[in-house]
């Protein structure tokens, strides 16, 4: 157990966490850009392990859902927070926020809002590694719902066909918005899909952040010597789909039931019991992220807010005239 | 909902409206149904079926899963054989990929095949700005349909258009692509439900004026109608007209309108390159050309992809300031 | 041997090969419209033996080859070769041409010219189905190129989770247009992935019509009853992907050796064998065949063509006025 | 391909004029690679490939699976690693299964994401009628692409042309949609490899004239140089503007070339609402509405889909008989 690394996996776990309750009162705040904010509390464990079991120059997309991803995989959570207040200094510069955060130079190929939109990516940047020779795997993150859409199978097929280092992970946390696994899947056995399509597979779905991260690792080793793989992550959505959905739509039995079913907990009492981390040591760790946090927060919430010139930024390259603006056209037609 | 059975509405929200066609449509005729990303058990992602599920059980109202090119197309198949299907995309957004559905199978089953079917059916979605829902849940997307032949195209602004256009297009034979906005849903107006009703094709002269014709749909109308309450103050009159419904097109309102007028703004929430706008636009200048005072002005969202920002949002689409300020120069 | 289907499934491909046969005339000839004719010769075996085990109220999709289907469900050839002459007394007025033929009396709910795009119309006609209580199937033909198109699996999750009375049947000639199937796809078996998705599969890989006949009914009156099935019927495409194509990537050698596995000379030297017909009894079918073929070639040669007024109708429902012509359009702009 | 090291060919065909971009461009830049349907082995459907599997080996001319939506979406996250991807899609028409990688993916990257990347590729495609192709094999959609911020357009109808412009989005960094006609393929020119090449954003003035200008592009460009041909007998000088990308647009050469003449006719083979022409028609009244003689005309094909029988194929698009009888008429 000396080189476990729980303690690790729980730390990223807990970063996560808590750096969503801050997205979250933001937004009680009345700071946050906008309602679709979709949290992962409770999702917790699929980001720590294959978020972890990633190498350094190794690449991903996330879905909607994507902040504990992100943040796993170095995020920094004051521009994180300030992107997501739609503020200048976010690393979008507040025009992508939450649903299209991401930081390139760490690997981060972009948040989608589309289901599936960004699976494909995760093909094509594994086509420039096999060709450009670089020992890099791409993963695509989605949630369940994304395994109805169309184009996860052809990205499925094409990296199974052309041997990519290609990982597809999929966070089922049981529910497409309002819609329960049941009622949108004809069969709920994910890894049979992808087994079809010639892929390794792993299906995770109990609480051992630690085991998780070393089968994960397994598969996105395998996929960087070009066996393709997939992994799928069970787990519950704690809150409402997004920021105002109070899940009316579920049992708060079921919520409550299943809520219970926190990998961040369960790590923490394993720690114990294993006499890896005693109880102050976990506190401390905790203290050190709520700081972290609360100046994320701060930061996020004292960041200016973008210049109206920035709308026409980054539409072509910088080589290229900005697009003109309305008001330009419009006055330059009247004073004909 | 408040009395389902009732036939006047002093004032009801446009999504209630929505409902109520729903409701109306599906009492009448057993072969409508309802399908979409959580129209069942959520009630639609901006409430516009809410208790339908209730009320119509789960073979009439469907939850599907997140497949957008398989929705339309079953919806397509269905009203092939028989069923007269609502499909909801839950943002037009989603038109991205599910055009093939729409524009290469939907509007031209009729004509391939050489008049032996139709599908009659409608596509229910919803879109533009107002929630930083960022580039890919805030577009507007009526251009791409408009330019497929095909297809009829409502986009109603006010309640009673909403709840009258809706129950026109569950009775005719064309598909017919029906388009929200997601800040319209809890305006509210007048709803008479034994009015005549909006049939497609007719536009709504909201205001009647004398200098300049302003022209548009969705959600642009209330803009349309504040800017023309603040001109009246400034005493320019303008006439408001609410197109309703882009196709058919009532171009013989619009062009008597710009007649008299001799000046005109298109407004819109969309891009502005290859847009509707443009297309109105060409239409004023080449019948109204002889008359026009001024050239015909479009003021539509920037031609960028929409940032999240709210403050960038916001001044990224017209706002009623720049529209007063437009129409005013125009009629200088 | 006495009730054997033999002769009528015998039949049923002999009239759709001598079909095809005339389709290609008629290029020759310059009568029919345009190049993009997809024959389905050495394919007959799937829309014989699942034509006939469909009943007389199914109905179905097809791909843009699917001329055979079309003969095998009761397409008639005089209308179905004017359609693909482009004339006036085709199915659609000549309008749709080889690649949307169709008749909906029988059935035909559309040819496709989009790969897939035919696939998701049978999942919606089985709904209706279903709804309606009308005891009827929904089959979509398509061929192995369209199993890489997203849309098929969405249709087949929706097909199982809804229970409904559908079959995807997958013509697999081996090759994409020119691309073989082992460069299109990572792992052969599709009948897995139709598992996957909790469908019933059969995959016929044989020159026995009868016998994939009795197989592919036993799949379809399982769809009448809410479990959705999934059949591929392994073939080669004996001629080019379209009526111009020589298949120059492929082996001369390959092509003579695989034309050997002709599913209606097999078809006919079993009926000698067994005694079902001699010589002469196939001989006399193949006449008749011929004759009708002959005759269905001189009505398309016949058959007018259309007032160019045509162009305009079928857009919107008969009781919309016609789309104004461009003429009428600029000619009223230019007398303003 | 004959003499692939030449400089100047009197006479190559728009197929090989494209096949030696991709070619020149490979050898200058070995991170160029070509996917898409059949494009290896079969060469592309149009031939437009053919011989560069030979050339430059499978893992830079990649045969794909049927799955246009991540064929694009590969295409992308490529362009986002390093590579610089030419994807094909066989026809324009399947722009319909793929707008949302096009649309809400390539074109949105850059600006979604803040600047911190692009997704520099080149979309290669051919849309238009002339082989009885029918409704879902014949469109022209260009009016999609141009009503999307983000994306160059570019339509080229010569040889020249189109490897100059090939080659010119082969090395700028934005994504850029290139759409071909499938009757242009065959049809001749000059190429000079030395030529400064077309620019993006610059129309070519085909034809100098005083009376009228005809604005077009593709492959309807060849019908308006005929037109002109047969006017210049009939003592009409028309002047032909060949636009050449539809973004940049070249705005101020349409402009100068009808303050000239004060008279326009724009060409397309698209529908006829919303369309390309519709917004350049504007452009052209905004700008030019004071010294216009006539309304400027806009002839394209009719707003209905693509009818197979030849007959009405033929005459589904412009005619060059027709173009010269609304140009005289704009001329009376
Ligand atoms: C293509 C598309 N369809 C629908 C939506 C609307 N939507 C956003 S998130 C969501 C649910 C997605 O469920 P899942 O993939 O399981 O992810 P989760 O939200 O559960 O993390 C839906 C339907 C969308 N953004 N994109
Ligand atoms: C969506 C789409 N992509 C590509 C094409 C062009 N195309 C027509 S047929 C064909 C090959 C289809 O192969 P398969 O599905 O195996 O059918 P087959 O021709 O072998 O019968 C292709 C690529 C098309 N028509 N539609
Ligand atoms: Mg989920
Ligand atoms: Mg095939």
């Amino acid at each position: 157990m000396s080189n476990t690394l729980l303690p690790k996996l729980y730390k990223t776990m807990k970063r996560i966490r808590t750096f969503e309750e801050r997205v979250s009162e933001l937004f009680i705040k009345g700071e946050s850009a906008g309602t679709m904010l979709h949290l992962s509390i409770g999702e917790e464990l699929g980001p720590a392990c294959v978020g972890t079991a990633m190498q350094e120059n190794d690449t991903f997309t996330t879905h909607h859902r994507g902040h504990g991803i992100f943040v796993a995989r170095g995020g920094d959570p004051n521009r994180m927070l300030a992107e997501i207040a739609g503020k200048k200094d976010g690393y979008c510069k507040g025009k992508g926020g939450s649903m299209h955060i991401a930081d390139m130079t760490l690997g981060h190929l972009g948040a989608n809002a589309i289901v599936g939109g960004g699976i494909p990516t995760v093909v094509g940047a594994a086509m420039s590694y096999k060709y450009l020779k670089q020992e890099r795997v791409s993963v695509a993150f989605f949630g369940d719902g994304a395994m109805q859409q169309g184009i996860l199978y052809e990205s499925m097929n094409m990296a199974s066909l052309w041997k990519l280092p290609v990982v597809f992970c999929c966070i089922n946390n049981q529910y497409g918005m309002g819609t329960k696994i049941e009622n949108a899947v004809g069969v709920k056995d994910f890894s049979k899909r992808a087994e079809s399509f010639g892929l390794n597979t792993l299906h995770v779905n109990d609480l051992d952040v630690e085991s998780a991260y070393h089968k994960s690792k397994e598969i996105i080793d395998s996929a960087r010597k070009f066996k393709p793989g997939f992994i799928e992550i069970e787990c519950y959505r704690f809150y409402g789909h997004a920021r105002m959905d109070k899940s009316p739509y579920r049992d708060e039995s079921e919520e409550s039931e299943k809520r219970k079913l926190d990998p961040i907990s369960f790590a923490s009492n394993q720690m114990i019991k294993n006499n890896i981390l005693d109880e102050a040591d976990i506190k401390k760790i905790d203290n050190d992220i709520m700081i972290e946090m609360d100046k994320a927060m701060e930061f996020a919430i004292n960041s200016p807010i973008n210049d109206e010139t920035e709308i026409f930024k980054d539409v072509y390259s910088e080589n290229d005239p900005l697009p003109v603006s309305l008001d330009e056209k419009i006055n330059k037609i009247l004073n004909n | 909902m408040s009395d389902l059975n009732k036939n006047y509405f002093e004032k009801i929200t446009y999504r209630d409206a929505l409902r109520l066609a729903m409701h109306d449509a599906m009492q009448e005729d057993k072969n409508i149904i309802i399908m979409g990303e959580d129209v069942a058990n959520y009630g639609g992602a901006y409430g516009a079926t809410k208790d339908l599920l209730k009320l119509f059980g789960k073979e009439r109202v469907i939850d599907t899963p997140i497949s957008e090119p398989a929705i339309v197309g079953a919806a397509v198949g269905a009203a092939m054989s028989g069923l007269r299907p609502v499909a909801e995309l839950m943002y037009v957004d989603f038109f991205g990929m599910s055009m093939d559905q729409i524009a290469n199978q939907l509007a031209k089953i009729r004509y391939m095949f050489g008049g032996q079917i139709s599908a009659p059916m409608v596509l229910r979605t919803q879109g533009g700005t107002g929630r930083s829902g960022g580039a890919q849940h805030s577009q507007s997307l009526e251009s791409w349909i408009m330019h497929t032949p095909g297809l009829f195209l409502s986009m109603p602004a006010k309640p009673n258009d909403a709840y009258h256009l809706l129950r026109h297009a569950l009775k005719i034979d064309n598909p017919t692509i029906f388009i929200e906005h997601k800040l319209l849903y809890n305006t509210t107006g007048t709803l008479d439900k034994n009015d005549i009703g909006a049939p497609f094709g007719k536009a709504n002269i909201l205001r009647k004026g004398k200098d300049v014709s302003i022209i548009s749909y969705s959600r642009m109308i209330n803009y349309a109608e504040k800017a023309a309450e603040i001109l009246e103050k400034e005493n320019i009159s303008a006439e408001v007209i609410d197109l309703r419904t882009l196709y058919p097109l009532d171009r013989e309102t619009i062009i008597t309108s710009v007649n008299k007028t001799k000046r005109a703004l298109v407004l819109s929430e969309s891009y502005y390159t290859s847009s509707v706008p443009s297309e109105i636009t060409s239409i004023i200048f080449e019948n109204c050309y002889k008359v026009l005072k001024k050239p015909v002005i479009r003021y539509t969202a920037e031609d960028t992809p929409v940032p999240v920002a709210p403050n960038l949002e916001k001044n990224y689409i017209p706002t009623i300031e720049k529209i007063v300020e437009y129409t005013k120069k125009v009629c200088n």
